[in-house]
C-alpha cells in the first residue's frame, strides 16, 4: 500500500515538473462575462460586442483612439459635405464599397450585401435590440412597429395574431406594400454605391453606423439566408421580425469580413475562440488564435494572469494596488470611458413594492408618489459623498460629473453646479419636504444593487449612513439581489431608487440627455407617468417649451454652438430639479502582461480590437 | 374446589389468532401463522387457570390476545358477562364481526327453530340469549347500538379489569421512569385517585408485594429481577383488576425466586379473591397456583380439566409426557422420562389430522387424517384424542 | 438526581473530548449573549439630546437654558404636528360617528379624508381605497386615531416635563434633566427601531484594513470583522439551533407516527421521507432558497424542509425497535393512550441516537449556510453572518502583494466558525460515547 | 432476492413521480410571470404587450389548475423538454448532458484516493486505538469535517496553483482544449482523460489530470473525514468481537490478524457508505467547481442560482435526483447480493 502510494506520488510529481507552455500564438482574455448573442443586430452589450467587433467589418471605423475621426472601411470614402458623398443637405450618406473584400466563406463583398445587412436589422428589430439607432435617423420612429402601425392605420394587435400572421388579406397587401414604400426606398444600391436616406439631417449618423458594437456590421446575404435569415423578398418579411436571440441562426454563428473568424462558442465554459482569418482585406492578424473567457471568481482570473496564462483580464478597481504590486503586467490608470452611473429615481412606485416598507409617510416607509417631491430629490442630491466615492471607492478613477453628460461630450460644461456632501443643505431640504412631516416620520425604504456590483453596492451604503446621520429616523436598508431580479424590478416599476450605468452607444451628447432626461427615453421612461407631465409642461427656463421638446429640438439643432447652448440650458434645468443624481463618470483601468503589444484604447469600442495586437 | 355454578369471569370462545405471513413483490399474505387455532375455555371468579405447554405452542399469544395487544382473528371473549371482542375493533371489522357472531347465526336458527321463543330458549348462554332479544326487536344495528355505545368508557372498563404480569422483569419496566409512576400509571389513567391516594396506594402495594414502601422513588434498574417481578405484580394489582394474566411471570427467574413469586401470587389470590390465568411451559410451576389447568399444543388446547384430575388421570399422550418431565425432589422414587420424538412442528404448516400425531407414540392411522375434537370424556375433563389414556408411563 | 444520572454525567464529564466541546461551545454561548457588550453596536443619537447630554455633564447655571432649548428642539422635531393632528383626527372621528348615523353622507366623509391627506395627515390611500373598501378604510382609520392620541399623550407630557424643569434650579435640575433627557432617549429609540446585526460601515476604503486596537480583526469589506464576528455568533446558534431543532421535531413526529400505527401510513410516510432522501441536500436547499428569494429566514426554510429525513429513518427504526418491549406491551394493557405511550415510554428511551445526530448536524447546518451565503444565496447585504464574511474575503484569501497579506480576513471568521463547528462535533461525538452501549464494556 | 430487487425496481416510478412533483411543488412557489421564464426564454415577453403574455401563459397552461399543469409538466419531462437554460443558452437537457462528464470524471477520480486513504486512516487509527497516531488522525477528520468547503478550496488554488503552480484552473489547457475540440479527437466517452488515452495523446491525458487533482484535493478532506470515522467505529467494533481475540489468542501476529480477520469484516459497512458517497460527489462539487472553474453540474447549479435561472436549477436538481435514486438501486442491489442479511429490509 505504501509503496503504491509513494510510486504514484513520484510519478505525479515527475509529470508537473513539466514547464508551462506558453503560447506565444494566442491570446487568451479573461472576462467577466460571455456573449448575449452573436446576431449583430440584437447584441447590445459589450461582452457581445467585442466578438463581433472583430469578426465583422463596418463601412467605416473609427481612427483608433479617435471618437470623432473616421477612416473608410467597407466603404472607401468616408461621406461628407465636402467631398460630395453626404447629399441632399445631409439627407443622403453615399457609401462606395470597396472591391475585393470576401467574407470568411470566401464570398465576396457586393453593394447587395449592405443593403440586406441594414433592411434584415431594421426589419428584424428585435425588443431591447439596438436597431432604433438606425430607425430613429432614417425613418423618424423608434421601432418598426410604430412605423407598421402608422403606415397600416392599425395596431400591431390588431394586424397580427399570437402567431404573427396577418389577420387579413388586405393587411397582408399593406405589410407588402410597406416594404415597398418605406423600407426599400431608404437603402439604396446605385451601381457600387449604397445611398442611405434619413428622414432629416441627423448630426451623429456616421458615429452610429462606425460603431463596432454590431448594428453596423455587415453580413454576407448569401450565406444569411442559407442559413434561415430573412429572404431579402417584401413577402413574408414579418415572419422574420423580432425573434428572441436563440431563434436567430446568427446567435451562435458569425459570417463577416473581419481579421477574426468565430471558431467555438462554447456555452458550458462561456468561452468565445477567435481564429486569424488569413484572406483578410486589410492582411491578415498577428496572433492567431484569440480566447475569451468568463471566468467569474476574481481569484482565479488574477491567478490566471499571475501564472501568465491570462494575457488580459477584467479587473475591479480595488484590486488596483495587488495588481501595480505584479510583475510582469501592465496597469493602466484612468483611461476615459462614456459612461455614468447615476442613481434614478422613481416617481411612482407601484404600492405593491416590497421594498417601500409601509407605502406611508408613517415613519414605516414611504409613500410611493415619495420622489414626486423635489425637496426629497433635493435632499438625496445633498446627501451622497461624490468625492469621497470617487477618490476612495474607486481609488480616484472617476469624474464628478454635474449631469448625466460624461466629460468631452458636446454640452459639458465644468461650470456647472455640482451636487456635494452638504448634509445641512440637505437637511433644509428634508425639512421642507411634505410640509416638515418628513422630518418628523422619518422614511424607511430598501435601495437595491446586484450582487457582484461592489460600486453599486457601496454607493448604497454611503447613501444609507448619510441619510442617517443627517436624522436617524431616515431609515435604509441596502439589499443585494440578482441581477435579473435588478432588472425585473426596475422594470416592474417596484424601485424607489436605483443605481445604474449608461453607457454610450455613439458619442453624442443626445446619446445621455435623451436616455436620461426625455420621458421616452431608455431610462426617463422608468421614472413614471408623473414625469412624463412633468416633462412636457411649458417651461419658462426654456421659453415656454418643455423639457421633452427642447431635448428633441437640440437633436436636430445642426449650429453646433447653439446646439451646446441648448445642452447647457438643458443641464441648468436639471440640476435645479435633481432628476437623477450622477453619482460619477467612471474612470477605466486595463490590465494585461507586459509582453502584449500594440494595445490602443478607444472609449466607444465595446472591447479589444486584436487585429492590433502581437506578442 | 369452587362449585361450578360459580360467576364467570372469562370465557373464551374458539379463539383464533392467525398472523399473516407476507412476502413477494407487493407484500401479499402468502400463508398464516396459526398460533392459536380455535381454543375455547372459562375462568370462573377467584380461580386460576394454568395454561401450559412448550414454547411456540401459542399460549403466550392465547394472553396477549385475550388481552386485546393482539387483534383475534376470530373468536369471542366475553369477560364479565359482556362480550369485548368487538371493542378494540374497527367500525367496519365490528360490523363484519356481529354479523357473523350474531346476525347470521340467530338467522339460521331461526329458520331451524321456527319461533323465535324457540330461539331464545335453545340459546344456553346469557349473553347470547341479550342478544337476540335485542336482534330480534331491533336487528342489527340494535346489537351493534348496544356494543358500541360508550367505546371510550368500555375500553377503560376493560383495561381496568384485565391485567398482565410479563414474563422478563427487565424489559417490562421502562428503564426511565420511577417506580411510583411505573406502579401509578395506571391508576392516573383510569382516574382513580388524587396524586396523593395514589402515591399512598403505590407505597402500600409495595408493601403488599413485599418491598419497602421507600423504595417507590427509585429506578427499575436499582432492583434486582426478583423485585422487579413484584414490581411488575404491583403495576397490575393497582387497577383493582378482576383478572390477572400472568405470562411466564416466573420463567425468567432463578428457581429460589421463583417459588417466592409463586408463594406471593397465591397469597395474593387468597387474600384479594383474583382470577388468574397463568401462563406456563412447567406443569410443575403450574400445580401450585393452579385450579384448573389447560394444556396446549401448537395452538390447540390437547387436554382441559381440573388440576388434581390432570395429575392424577392424564389422558393425552402429550399430557402424560409433560407430566413425566416433572422433577420429584425424592431420590428414592424412580421416574421414567417420556422423551418425545422430533421437533415441535411449524404452526405455519401444522400437521393434517391430530396435531400431536408425528410425536405421538399411541398414534393410528385415523390420527393423520381425522382431527379429534375437545371431548369431555369425564365431568370437566376435556381432551382431544381419539385414544384418550391409552398411552400411560 | 439519580444514580444512573449521575453516573452518566461522570462519564461524560471525564470525556476529554465532551470537555473540549463544552468548553468551546460555553465560549461561545458567553460570546452571544454578551454580545451587545463585547462589540458595543453604534446605537443613533438624537443631535439634540446628544448636546443636551454634553451640556449636563458640565452643568454651569448659564447652561440651563440652553439645555432646555435642545430639549424642546427635540420636542419640536417629534411632537410639532402632534396637536394638531390630533384634533384634525378627533375631527374626524366625529363625522365618522356621523357617517354612522347617517347623519353624513359617503361623499362629505371623503372630502373631510381628502382633506387630511392634503395636509399628508392621512395617507392618500385612505381616500383612494375609500370606495371600494368603506369599512376597513373606517376601521384602519380608527387605529391611526389611536396611534395619534397616543403620541399626542406623550407629547403632552413631555412639553410638561421640560416646563417643569425650567421651575428648578442645581442640583435637583440636573437630576431631574438626566431623567427627561433618558426618558426622551427611549422614546427616540422606539421610534427608530434599531437592527444591531446590519453591520456598519466603518471606512471607506475598499481593501482590507489590518488589525489595529480600534479593530481588532481588522476590516473587510468596510466592515469590523470583530463586529461581524461576535453577532455572527448570535447568527450561528439561530441558525444552527433553529434549522435542527424543527427539522428534528418534523422528523420525530413523521418517524414515530410511522413507526407506532404501522399499516398503510407508514408506508406513505417513509415513502414520502425516501422521496425527500432521493433529493441531494444541498442542491434542493440551494434552489429552494433561490425560489423563496434571498434572506436567512428563507435559507433556513430550505434547509428545514430538506433536512428532517434521517430523524424521522431513526427514530422510525428505534421505535420498532421499542415497541415490542414488554414495558411498551404493559403500558398498552393499562390503557395509556397511543400519544401517551409515544412520548412517555418510546421516546425517552429512543431519542438519544436522534440528539446525537441533532448535535452532529447543529455544525453541519452551519456551514451548509455559510456555503449558501459564499453563492450570494444566503444572508442579505451586510448582515453579521460568519458565511457573509468569510465570502467577502474570499477575493482577498489569495492575498495582495504577498500571498499573506490579507490573512486576517479569512482567519477570523474561518477559526469562529471551525470552532464552533467542532464543538458541536466534539460534543457529539461525546454523546455517542457516552450513550452508545456498545462503547460502555 | 429477486422479489427484493423488483420490488425496489416497482417503487422506483413512484420515487420518481414523488420527486418530480416536490419539484414542481416547488416551482409553482415563483408565481405565474417567473414560472414563464421556466418554459421560454425571458427576453422573449420582456418586451411583450399583456395580452401577448396572456397567450403565452395560456400557451404553457399556467392557468390551468395545479394537477393539470403538473400533467403537462410531466409530458413535457418525458419529452426531455425541460425548458431553456438561460445560463447555458441552449435548452436544459443539453447543457446537463454537456455538463454532466467533467463532474463524473471529477468524482471518479476523487474516489480512488478518498476511499483508499480514508480506509487506511481508519484502520490505522483504529489499530492505534487511543496512542499518539489515533488522536492525531481524529483530530485531522476533526478539522476536515468542520472546514468550510470553499475556504479550503480556495486554499488549495493557493497553495498548488499559485504557490507551486502545479494545477491549474479549469478543465484543459487551452492548447489541449483545441486539440480535443477539433475534428481528428474523437469523443469516445466525452470523459477527458478516458478519452485523450483512446485517441492516444498522452500529453492531453496528462493536461485533463492536472487539472482534475486540484479539485479532487479540495473535496477529499471532507470525505476522508467522513470515511475513516465510519471505519474506524466499525474496525474498532470488529477488534472487540470474538473471532478476533481467538485469533489474536491463537498467537498470530498483529498484522494478520488486522488484515486477515479485522478489517474484511469492518469493511462491510463501509462498502454502503462508499458507493452512498460516489452520489453524493456528484452532487457536492458545487463550491469546488465553482472556484475551479470547471463546467459540472454544480457550478452551473450555482450560476443558475445567481441568475435565477429557474429552469435550469430545478433541471439540475432533477437530474440529480435521477442519478441519486438510480445510484442509490444499484447500491442496494448489488449490496442484497453480496449480503443475503440485506433482503429483508
Amino acid at each position: 500500500m505504501k509503496k503504491f502510494v509513494f510510486i504514484l506520488l513520484v510519478g505525479l510529481l515527475s509529470v508537473f515538473a513539466f514547464s508551462q507552455v506558453k503560447n506565444p500564438d494566442m491570446i487568451f482574455d479573461a472576462t467577466l462575462s460571455e456573449p448575449d448573442t452573436l446576431d449583430p443586430h440584437h447584441a447590445y452589450d459589450t461582452a457581445s460586442g467585442e466578438v463581433i467587433f472583430n469578426v465583422y467589418d463596418n463601412l467605416i471605423a473609427y481612427d483608433g483612439g479617435s471618437m470623432t475621426d473616421f477612416i473608410p472601411m467597407l466603404s472607401t470614402v468616408v461621406p461628407s459635405v465636402e467631398n460630395g458623398y453626404l447629399r441632399d443637405d445631409g439627407t443622403t450618406y453615399v457609401f462606395p464599397i470597396r472591391k475585393g473584400v470576401k467574407f470568411h466563406n470566401g464570398n465576396d463583398l457586393t453593394p447587395e450585401d449592405v443593403e440586406y445587412t441594414f433592411e434584415r436589422g431594421i426589419l428584424y428589430d428585435p425588443a431591447a435590440g439596438p436597431m432604433w439607432m438606425l430607425i430613429e435617423p432614417i425613418f423618424g420612429a423608434f421601432t418598426v412597429r410604430d412605423l407598421v402601425e402608422e403606415y397600416v392605420g392599425a395596431s400591431w394587435d390588431k394586424i397580427f395574431d399570437s402567431k404573427m400572421n396577418p389577420t387579413s388579406k388586405e393587411y397582408e397587401t399593406a405589410l407588402v406594400n410597406f416594404y415597398y414604400d418605406v423600407i426599400d426606398p431608404a437603402i439604396e444600391v446605385v451601381g457600387d454605391e449604397v445611398h442611405i436616406h434619413l428622414v432629416r439631417p441627423y448630426a451623429p449618423f456616421l458615429n452610429i453606423i462606425c460603431n463596432g458594437g454590431g448594428w453596423g456590421a455587415i453580413i454576407d446575404k448569401e450565406y444569411s439566408i442559407q442559413i434561415g435569415l430573412w429572404d431579402g423578398k417584401a413577402e413574408g418579411w414579418w415572419k422574420y421580425h423580432g425573434w428572441t436571440k436563440e431563434q436567430s441562426p446568427l446567435f451562435d454563428h458569425a459570417m463577416g469580413t473581419g481579421p477574426y473568424k468565430l471558431v467555438e462558442w462554447d456555452h458550458a465554459q462561456q468561452r468565445i475562440v477567435l481564429e486569424r482569418f488569413d484572406g483578410y482585406w486589410k492582411g491578415p492578424a498577428a496572433i492567431k488564435t484569440v480566447v475569451i473567457q468568463g471566468i467569474d471568481e476574481w481569484s482565479t482570473r488574477r491567478a490566471m494572469l499571475e501564472k501568465g496564462d491570462a494575457d488580459i483580464i477584467a479587473a475591479p478597481v480595488q484590486y488596483l494596488d495587488v495588481l501595480k504590486s505584479m510583475q510582469g503586467v501592465t496597469v493602466i490608470e484612468g483611461l476615459p470611458t462614456v459612461q455614468i452611473t447615476s442613481l434614478g429615481f422613481n416617481w411612482e412606485i407601484k404600492p405593491e413594492s416590497p421594498y417601500i416598507g409601509s407605502g406611508q409617510l408613517d415613519g414605516n416607509g414611504i409613500p410611493t408618489d415619495f420622489f414626486e417631491d423635489e425637496n426629497v430629490r433635493l435632499g438625496f442630491a445633498y446627501a451622497f459623498d461624490y468625492e469621497g466615492m470617487i477618490d476612495e471607492i474607486l481609488n480616484g478613477l472617476g469624474i464628478h460629473v454635474p449631469t448625466a453628460l460624461p466629460e468631452g461630450f458636446l454640452g459639458f460644461d465644468a461650470s456647472l453646479p455640482k451636487y456635494t456632501l452638504d448634509l445641512e443643505k440637505a437637511e433644509n431640504y428634508f425639512r421642507r419636504a411634505y410640509r416638515g412631516r418628513l422630518w418628523q416620520q422619518g422614511f424607511k425604504m430598501d435601495v437595491l444593487y446586484n450582487i457582484g456590483n461592489e460600486e453599486r453596492r457601496v454607493a448604497a451604503e454611503i447613501l444609507r449612513d448619510n441619510l442617517a446621520k443627517i436624522n436617524p429616523k431616515f431609515q435604509v436598508e441596502v439589499r443585494g439581489v440578482q441581477w435579473p431580479t435588478y432588472l425585473d424590478a426596475r422594470e416592474n416599476m417596484i424601485l424607489p431608487v436605483y443605481i445604474i450605468g449608461w453607457l454610450a452607444d455613439f458619442p453624442d451628447p443626445h446619446n445621455f440627455i435623451f436616455t436620461y432626461y426625455h420621458s421616452q427615453g431608455d431610462y426617463g421612461h422608468y421614472y413614471g407617468t408623473k414625469f412624463v407631465e412633468f416633462a412636457t409642461l411649458p417651461r419658462p427656463e426654456f421659453g415656454g417649451k418643455s423639457l421633452n421638446k427642447m431635448i428633441e429640438d437640440a437633436s436636430l439643432e445642426t449650429d453646433p454652438y447653439k446646439r451646446e447652448q441648448m445642452y447647457v440650458d438643458i443641464q441648468k434645468f436639471v440640476i435645479d430639479y435633481a432628476l437623477t443624481l450622477p453619482l460619477y463618470q467612471p474612470l477605466a483601468i486595463r490590465v494585461h502582461r507586459d509582453w502584449l503589444k500594440g494595445y490602443v484604447y478607444n472609449p466607444i469600442w465595446p472591447g479589444d480590437y486584436y487585429y492590433l495586437y502581437s506578442k | 374446589m369452587m362449585p361450578e355454578n360459580e360467576k364467570v369471569i372469562l370465557e373464551v370462545e374458539h379463539l383464533k389468532k392467525y398472523f399473516p405471513v407476507r412476502a413477494g413483490v407487493f407484500k401479499r399474505v402468502v400463508a398464516q401463522v396459526q398460533a392459536v387455532d380455535d381454543i375455547s375455555f372459562k375462568v370462573h371468579e377467584g380461580e386460576t387457570l394454568g395454561l401450559v405447554g412448550e414454547s411456540g405452542c401459542g399460549k403466550s399469544t392465547t394472553g396477549m390476545t385475550i388481552l386485546r395487544l393482539y387483534e383475534p382473528t376470530f373468536g369471542r371473549i366475553i369477560l364479565e358477562e359482556e362480550d369485548t371482542t368487538p371493542w378494540f375493533m374497527t367500525t367496519t371489522e365490528a360490523k363484519r364481526y356481529i354479523k357473523i357472531m350474531y346476525a347470521d347465526r340467530f338467522e339460521k336458527m331461526k329458520q331451524e327453530f321456527g319461533s323465535l321463543d324457540e330461539v331464545i330458549k335453545n340459546l344456553n348462554k346469557e349473553i347470547d340469549k341479550k342478544y337476540a332479544e335485542i336482534y330480534f326487536e331491533q336487528g342489527e344495528t340494535g346489537i351493534r347500538q348496544d356494543m358500541m355505545k360508550d367505546l371510550t368508557e368500555k375500553r377503560r372498563y376493560f383495561r381496568k379489569n384485565a391485567q398482565v404480569i410479563f414474563q422478563d422483569p427487565y424489559s417490562s419496566l421502562n428503564p426511565r421512569l420511577r417506580i411510583i409512576e411505573i406502579i401509578g400509571e395506571g391508576m392516573k389513567v383510569n382516574k382513580m385517585g388524587t396524586n396523593q391516594e395514589i402515591r399512598d396506594r403505590v407505597a402500600h402495594l409495595m408493601e403488599i408485594v413485599g418491598l419497602s414502601k421507600d423504595y417507590i422513588y427509585r429506578y427499575p434498574h436499582q432492583f434486582s429481577g426478583g423485585q422487579r417481578q413484584r414490581i411488575g405484580i404491583a403495576r397490575a394489582l393497582a387497577v383493582n383488576p378482576k383478572l390477572i394474566i400472568s405470562d411466564e411471570a416466573v420463567s425468567a427467574l432463578d428457581v429460589s425466586i421463583q417459588s417466592q413469586i409463586i408463594n406471593l401470587l397465591v397469597d395474593l389470590k387468597n387474600e384479594y379473591g383474583l382470577t388468574f390465568v397463568f401462563i406456563a411451559h412447567d406443569l410443575a410451576v403450574v400445580k401450585h397456583i393452579s385450579d384448573k389447568i389447560a394444556v396446549m399444543y401448537l395452538g390447540k388446547i390437547a387436554e382441559l380439566t381440573l388440576k388434581k384430575e390432570l395429575f392424577d388421570n392424564p389422558l393425552h399422550p402429550y399430557t402424560v409426557s409433560l407430566m413425566s418431565a416433572i422433577p420429584i425432589p425424592d431420590p428414592e422414587v424412580k421416574k421414567k422420562r417420556v422423551v418425545l420424538e422430533g421437533d415441535v412442528p411449524s404452526p405455519l404448516n401444522p400437521p393434517s389430522g391430530c396435531r400431536f400425531h408425528p410425536r405421538c407414540p399411541v398414534a393410528k392411522e385415523i390420527c393423520s387424517k381425522e382431527e379429534p375434537s375437545l371431548n369431555e370424556i369425564s365431568d370437566n375433563h376435556y381432551v382431544s384424542c381419539f385414544f384418550p389414556g391409552e398411552f400411560k408411563i | 438526581m439519580s444514580e444512573e444520572f449521575k453516573r452518566t454525567l461522570k462519564r461524560f464529564f471525564t470525556n476529554p473530548s465532551a470537555l473540549i466541546g463544552v468548553t468551546i461551545l460555553i465560549f461561545f454561548i458567553i460570546i452571544a449573549i454578551f454580545a451587545p457588550w463585547i462589540a458595543p453596536p453604534k446605537i443613533p443619537v438624537n443631535k439634540n439630546l446628544e448636546k443636551a447630554r454634553n451640556l449636563l455633564e458640565n452643568y454651569s447655571e448659564e447652561n440651563k437654558y440652553l439645555i432646555i432649548n435642545e430639549l424642546k428642539n427635540f420636542w419640536d422635531d417629534t411632537y410639532f404636528f402632534a396637536e394638531d393632528d390630533y384634533i384634525e383626527l378627533s375631527n374626524l372621528m366625529e363625522t365618522i360617528a356621523k357617517f354612522h348615523n347617517k347623519e353624513v353622507s359617503s361623499n362629505e366623509l371623503k372630502a373631510h379624508i381628502k382633506e387630511l391627506t392634503d395636509y399628508y395627515i392621512l395617507n392618500i390611500t385612505y381616500y383612494e381605497k375609500f370606495d371600494e373598501e368603506t369599512n376597513k378604510v373606517i376601521k384602519n382609520l380608527k387605529k391611526e386615531y389611536n396611534k395619534i392620541e397616543k403620541k399626542y399623550k406623550e407629547s403632552v407630557i413631555s412639553l410638561n416635563l421640560i416646563n417643569e424643569l425650567e421651575k428648578i434650579d442645581g442640583e435637583e435640575f440636573v437630576k431631574q434633566a438626566i431623567k427627561v433627557v433618558s426618558r426622551f432617549d427611549k422614546n427616540f429609540h422606539e421610534a427608530i427601531g434599531f437592527n444591531p446585526y446590519i453591520m456598519p460601515n466603518v471606512t471607506t476604503t475598499r481593501t482590507p484594513i489590518p488589525p489595529s486596537k480600534e479593530h481588532p480583526f481588522g476590516i473587510v469589506n468596510q466592515k469590523d470583522i470583530f463586529y461581524g464576528v461576535i453577532w455572527g455568533t448570535r447568527t450561528a446558534f439561530e441558525i444552527g439551533l433553529v434549522v435542527v431543532a424543527i427539522s428534528t421535531v418534523i422528523g420525530l413526529f413523521i418517524g414515530s407516527v410511522a413507526a407506532y400505527f404501522g399499516g398503510w401510513l407508514e408506508e406513505v410516510l417513509m415513502r414520502i421521507t425516501d422521496i425527500f432522501m432521493s433529493i441531494p441536500f444541498m442542491l434542493a436547499a440551494m434552489v429552494l432558497t433561490t425560489i423563496l428569494g434571498l434572506g436567512i429566514k428563507n435559507m433556513m426554510i430550505a434547509l428545514i424542509v430538506f433536512g428532517w429525513m434521517v430523524t424521522a429513518r431513526l427514530i422510525r427504526g428505534n421505535i420498532l425497535q421499542a415497541k415490542n418491549e414488554q414495558y411498551v406491551m404493559a403500558a398498552k394493557a393499562l390503557g395509556v393512550s397511543d400519544f401517551f405511550i409515544i412520548v412517555k415510554h418510546i421516546l425517552p428511551n429512543t431519542i438519544f441516537p436522534v440528539l446525537i445526530n441533532a448535535t452532529m448536524r447543529i455544525g453541519s447546518m452551519v456551514i451548509t449556510a455559510a456555503a449558501l451565503s459564499f453563492l450570494g444565496l444566503g444572508a442579505p447585504q451586510g448582515y453579521a453572518d460568519w458565511g457573509s464574511i468569510l465570502s467577502y474575503s474570499r477575493d482577498w484569501i489569495i492575498g495582495g502583494t504577498n500571498p499573506t497579506q490579507y490573512w486576517f480576513t479569512i482567519l477570523y471568521p474561518g477559526i469562529a466558525m471551525i470552532l464552533f463547528v467542532i464543538g458541536w462535533n466534539l460534543l457529539g461525538d461525546a454523546l455517542r460515547d457516552v450513550f452508545d452501549p456498545r462503547m460502555r464494556h | 432476492m429477486t422479489t427484493y430487487i423488483i420490488r425496489r425496481l416497482l417503487l422506483l416510478p413512484l420515487i420518481i413521480l414523488g420527486v418530480t412533483l416536490i419539484v414542481f411543488s416547488m416551482s409553482q412557489l415563483l408565481g405565474p410571470l417567473k414560472l414563464l421564464s421556466t418554459y421560454v426564454d425571458p427576453n422573449t415577453y420582456a418586451k411583450m404587450s399583456e395580452r401577448d403574455i396572456q397567450i403565452l401563459m395560456k400557451q404553457y397552461g399556467l392557468t390551468d389548475p395545479f394537477p393539470v399543469r403538473y400533467g403537462k409538466w410531466v409530458k413535457n419531462l418525458l419529452k426531455g423538454d425541460l425548458g431553456w437554460s438561460v445560463v447555458g443558452k441552449e435548452p436544459v437537457l443539453d447543457a446537463l448532458i454537456h455538463r454532466f462528464p467533467y463532474t463524473i470524471e471529477l468524482a471518479l477520480y476523487a474516489l480512488f484516493p478518498i476511499i483508499g486513504v480514508g480506509i487506511w486512516l481508519g484502520v490505522t487509527a483504529a489499530v492505534h486505538h487511543n496512542s499518539f497516531i489515533d488522536q492525531f488522525i481524529r483530530i485531522f477528520a476533526l478539522i476536515g469535517w468542520s472546514l468550510p468547503d470553499f475556504v479550503w478550496a480556495i486554499l488549495v488554488l493557493l497553495i498548488f496553483y499559485i504557490g507551486l503552480g502545479w494545477f491549474p484552473p479549469g478543465n484543459l489547457s487551452i492548447w489541449a482544449n483545441q486539440i480535443v475540440k477539433s475534428a481528428s479527437f474523437k469523443n469516445y466517452t466525452h470523459l477527458l482523460t478516458i478519452d485523450a488515452l483512446l485517441n492516444g495523446r498522452i500529453d492531453i491525458f496528462w493536461d485533463a489530470l492536472r487539472h482534475i487533482i486540484g479539485p479532487v484535493i479540495a473535496i477529499s478532506w471532507l470525505w476522508w473525514a467522513n470515511l475513516l470515522r465510519i471505519t474506524r467505529s466499525s474496525m474498532l467494533e470488529v477488534l472487540r468481537k470474538d473471532y478476533v481475540r481467538t485469533a489474536r489468542s491463537k498467537g498470530l501476529p498483529e498484522k494478520v490478524v488486522i488484515n486477515k480477520h479485522a478489517r474484511k469484516n469492518a469493511l462491510i459497512p463501509v462498502v454502503t457508505t462508499a458507493g452512498q458517497m460516489v452520489i453524493g460527489l456528484l452532487t457536492g462539487v458545487v463550491i469546488v467547481e465553482m472556484v475551479f472553474v470547471r463546467t459540472g453540474l454544480g457550478s452551473f447549479a450555482a450560476t443558475a442560482a445567481q441568475q435565477l435561472d429557474y429552469a435550469s436549477i430545478m433541471g439540475v436538481l432533477l437530474f440529480t435526483s435521477l442519478l441519486l435514486i438510480i445510484g442509490n438501486l444499484i447500491i442496494d442491489i448489488s449490496y442484497a447480493i453480496i449480503d443475503p442479511r440485506i433482503r429483508l429490509g
